[in-house]
């Protein structure tokens, strides 16, 4: 992999210092009451944003309910991704086909099978593109994980298994999750496994550019740990001092991907005007969110079926006159 | 036209389905070598080649699920569940996923998946293959829920149902798979039609899949009393054709639902609640239900006992007819 | 007596049964340390120590099927899944197993395990967080289902479900988990009688769970135009007590069943039937139903207009009687 | 671990030769028409009957359908057992508790879970007591096999995972399955995993009680993948032919676990008079499994709750009246 030029590591800075602002402003959005719930994510900036600045345009990113970092980089706009936490539409209202980055998926570890049965459509379909599925460490747990793993490895999907283990589940940390390092799971199902810094931008990228290479070409799927860290609550209807201490937190914030890449790049002027350019842009985004026109009742039944049956017309019909 | 049985006529749909659509894919556990443990999918993995039908591992909740993302990538994939009580390591990927991916997605991803599932009990099989889920699909929205009674039925439905846009669970009722009957290979099926089956006066039976047939055999029954039965196949639970079931009981006045099913939160309750919904003034008797009892579906030899029977069934018309 | 919300009346119950018989256990996804993410569990693994109290993995197919060999090897368990809509990964491990257990053991293993569900929508809660799961395991023979409506019930309720021979779901109405009311500790529940909330002579309201209440407000509102409508709790599905529902209904003739769960297939209907079945001759007008609709649970600026409110409730209470 | 004794080995060959015999009848029953379906273990004697062999009275170990060996070493009434196969009562009809044998598992996967549940119960209960759990190599697909593999881990649950990788999961080999070595499994979990030849009686008993031991003590769950293979087909309603070679099942034949055995006891007379005891042994099972009263309709309803409900009550009135 040839290492990133110094305008790629501006690039990958300016992604991830906009992914915390933005992460920032949706908590102080959900306590002035305007989204119903979000879950934060400042900690994982590198991880996110790293492994998905090593994808293509052809490539597919299944995330889950935590990954706007993602969204970010495929271009998702975030009107649309922060609508699914205002409580408008459930799994977002952009359009998965626009950027290749499904829907917000909430039931953990579930859309590892979507991502491993679209990888397979690809490879079906002749190959050169790979899948990117993103879940926490807790995950690993459930069976559809499992399920799918085996699956990629048996059909040599080109998929890329990105586990975020950012030590909590919730209120239970990761060794209560599994007995074995997450990255070991990978021999279970036959393809490489590795245990990556997620607090490095870099190395998260060329671990995953790596991966979603060798998939493209038909080498099989990979199993990537970042190790990471949630520094803020699980969602903002969590109050994680009822089961961590201020001590374990404080040794990750020294590792803070941000100040770790601002160090790299080492150009204070450039982050100084990084951070004017994103309050710019999430006052924007403030803006155009609040101003985003709400859900309509009726449009709840807009999408279930290509055509509505008849019971569903009518209650459709019902509701309308309910609220005409 | 010819003469198939039920298994020879769903191989023959998948079959032209296959043919018709390159984007049409078969898989599940041993539906390639071994064409099915039914033999439904015989022959297909020669034909088509390993790449479009293939065996999978042994894990439901990833057929369906690698079956979404198929579908996302714009393949049109028909998979098969080994046995009715094999499908339930699968009911989380088909209800938290399968059933709401279209809505979630604002109707970008439609998910034309077909689930195969060999239904229902009377063939003396083990625990776990007899049972009859219809109800737990049918009470997902955003599926469709499809039950064939017979050989032309299972033909056109199930092309009916691959071609469908919206995710389809196909119950095939297992008990019926070698009855033979006339096919005709041209006919187009659509989802959501009832159909009569038999024209009748005095009462209405309502069933699908394999109560349907015997159905049938009630009314023959019954007709050497000169009681005339209509009986009805929903052929589709979702949609239900509500029209052609409300307006044959509005002719005759009296109903009885027939399923294997529990009695308890079964189908069965929906169309009645709904026919009570829809005519109770034509109503000359309380609709009655002749189901499976609120047990585990029992042991091969029991199931007799446990399935509506002749006796059941026509005792029920009787009180409906005496009420 | 205190008074309680729902959660803290939970927490007491539980507490109660964990002091009384040393083989129960209560786990599941965060409800050690962190006490429940909606605090139900508050408190207990301190007093009660991390053997008896514990966080499992993130896997809710491997709690209920764990908790079905821990009851094998002689201990009580009460295990919780955090919402509905993530009780589905465990439905196979309740549908083939823990519902089947004791008759595939011809009795000799009971199962006496609690499985906790906070359920139902109203608090603006993400996709998979608002769902009414009842049909699925009221259509399963062979477990008790249980839906409380409010503090007092939820704690004699829970203390009789985890104190019953049989596996029980236990359904908390999480729109309710901040009401208080009055509870008395002493009270011993029972599983499977509903209770007359309110009297009434028009009309029969039916409910269970979150609402109950909405349906008390409903009866309020009518009240104030003098149609007195009498509310009937199911408290539990399975069993279900028909004979306090008919016997209401006989009595004024008629009735509306309200659910949060969509229409098709939803328990309405088996209670709809059960009724007609029961009590044709008595019913002035059909039994109607007011639920969620035909759609996957919505998002959270829309759910009001999904669920079931007192326009639609009193709506249907006027067709019934207008009818 | 003390080697077995001479008498010890004999014991393991009549348990061995006993299963044989009896899976031989099992299926020319079937054909007769006496049972209604049979999976028969012919081949997989070994792996049944060394690994139950090592288990003590207190332990309790979870069968799948095709452990009739194991069954047969627990002490199981065989007319009881085969009775399930009669189809007069799904799971068997003897008592779990009496042989610590649990139900006949037709679910594939799902009674692992049992098992880990039962076995943290006895780690509860103050240890000293191990679970087994037998399963396919197919059932490792399975998600419940994973979370049972992964509670087991976490919890330390004493619990042993059998996999007879007997290469076939009805029409579907190994190679289907899983992409890795499934004793490898264990790496993801963090215990133990092992593979033995799964046809050598010694080997399996010595690996078996020594993992038992190991998870009495405290020591944790192990894996045990016994390679061994199915020599007939997968159940009386299957025809392998379809599927595999005579040539890929004839140097299998060559590992007959029994003729293996009998090759290490060396005792011509012995084997014959072998022959002779399970002879009369299995005339005897036959007639009292055919001398067995049948299902009785009515016994349905008797086991599902401790008290029928309302409902079921009047079902079984209903059918009463229907059957007198
Ligand atoms: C199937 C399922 N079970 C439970 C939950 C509730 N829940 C939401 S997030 C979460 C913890 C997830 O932890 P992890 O996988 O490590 O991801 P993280 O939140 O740390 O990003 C839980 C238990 C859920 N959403 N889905
Ligand atoms: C959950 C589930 N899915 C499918 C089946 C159907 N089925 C019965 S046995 C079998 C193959 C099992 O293979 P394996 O686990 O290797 O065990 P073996 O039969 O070889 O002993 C299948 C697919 C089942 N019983 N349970
Ligand atoms: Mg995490
Ligand atoms: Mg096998």
């Amino acid at each position: 992999m040839p290492s990133l030029r110094p305008d790629q590591l501006k690039e990958l800075y300016r992604l991830m210092a906009f992914t915390r602002r933005v992460d920032q402003e949706a908590v102080a959005l959900q306590r002035q009451g305007e989204l119903t719930a979000f879950p934060p994510l400042t900690g994982q900036e590198a991880a996110q944003v790293g492994s998905a600045y090593a994808l293509q345009r052809q490539d597919f990113a299944f995330p889950s309910y935590r990954e706007m970092g993602v969204a970010i980089v495929r271009g998702v706009d975030l009107v649309e991704y922060l609508r699914a936490y205002r409580g408008d539409w459930n799994g977002g209202l952009y359009d998965l086909y626009a950027h290749n980055f499904g829907p917000i998926a909430s039931s953990v570890g579930s859309h590892a099978l979507h991502a491993v049965g679209w990888a397979m459509g690809a490879a079906l379909d002749g190959g050169g593109k790979a899948a990117i599925v993103y879940f926490g460490e807790g995950a690993t747990s459930e069976g559809d994980v499992h399920e799918a793993m085996n699956f990629a490895g048996i059909f040599r999907a080109p998929v890329v298994f990105f586990v975020q283990n950012n030590q909590w589940a919730i209120s239970v940390p990761v060794a209560r999750q599994t007995a074995a390092p997450i990255h070991r799971k990978a021999e279970a199902y036959g393809f490489p496994g590795l245990r990556i810094d997620g607090n490095d931008v870099l190395a998260v990228h060329a671990a995953t550019a790596e991966a979603l290479e060798r998939a493209r070409a038909g080498g099989g799927p990979t199993l990537i740990e970042a190790l990471t860290y949630r520094l803020g609550a699980h969602s903002t209807a969590d109050d994680p001092t009822r089961y961590r201490q201020a001590a374990e937190v404080e040794p990750w914030r020294a590792q803070d991907p941000l100040l770790r890449l601002a160090a790299q790049i080492d150009d204070e002027d450039f982050t100084r005007q990084v951070v004017e350019e994103v309050e710019e842009r999430v006052r924007d985004l403030r803006t155009r969110l609040l101003s985003a026109p709400r859900a309509e009742p009726e449009e709840m039944f807009e999408f279930v079926y290509a055509e509505p049956p008849a019971t569903l017309a009518a209650q459709r019909e019902e509701l309308r006159q309910w609220h005409s | 036209m010819a003469q198939l049985t039920l298994v020879q006529a769903l191989n023959e749909a998948l079959r032209h389905e296959l043919r018709e659509d390159p984007r049409t894919l078969v898989f599940g556990e041993d539906v390639g070598r071994l064409g099915g443990v039914f033999r439904v999918t015989d022959g297909l993995q020669e034909e088509f080649g390993e790449r479009r039908v293939f065996d999978t591992p042994l894990a439901e909740s990833a057929i369906v699920g690698s079956a979404i993302g198929l579908a996302l990538a714009g393949w049109r994939p028909v998979c098969e569940i080994q046995f009715d009580g094999f499908s339930y390591p699968a009911l989380d990927q088909v209800i938290t996923n399968l059933a709401k991916y279209r809505g979630r997605t604002r109707g970008r991803a439609a998910l034309p998946v077909t689930i195969r599932i060999p239904s229902g009990g009377g063939i003396g099989g083990p625990e776990h293959h007899g049972e009859s889920p219809e109800t737990y699909y049918a009470h997902t929205a955003g599926l469709k829920v499809v039950a064939p009674s017979g050989p032309a039925e299972g033909y056109q439905l199930l092309r009916a149902a691959i071609r469908d846009p919206d995710p389809v669970i196909f119950l095939e009722p297992k008990s019926r798979y070698w009855t033979k009957e006339e096919v005709d290979a041209a006919a187009a099926g659509r989802l959501g039609q009832a159909r009569i089956v038999r024209e009748g006066t005095h009462a209405t039976l309502i069933a699908w899949g394999a109560m349907t047939a015997r159905c049938l055999q009630a009314a023959e029954a019954a007709a050497e009393d000169g009681v005339e039965l209509e009986v009805v196949d929903c052929r589709s639970l979702v949609p239900l054709d509500v029209d052609t079931l409300s307006a044959s009981v509005r002719k005759t006045g009296r109903a009885v639902v027939v399923h294997e099913a529990p009695l308890t939160a079964g189908f069965g309750a929906e169309i009645s609640a709904r026919l009570m919904e829809t005519i109770f003034r034509d109503l000359k008797a309380p609709v009655l239900r002749v189901t499976g009892y609120d047990i585990p579906y029992p042991a091969a030899a029991v199931e007799a006992a446990y399935l509506p029977d002749l006796d059941r069934i026509l005792t029920a018309v009787q009180k409906v007819l005496d009420y």
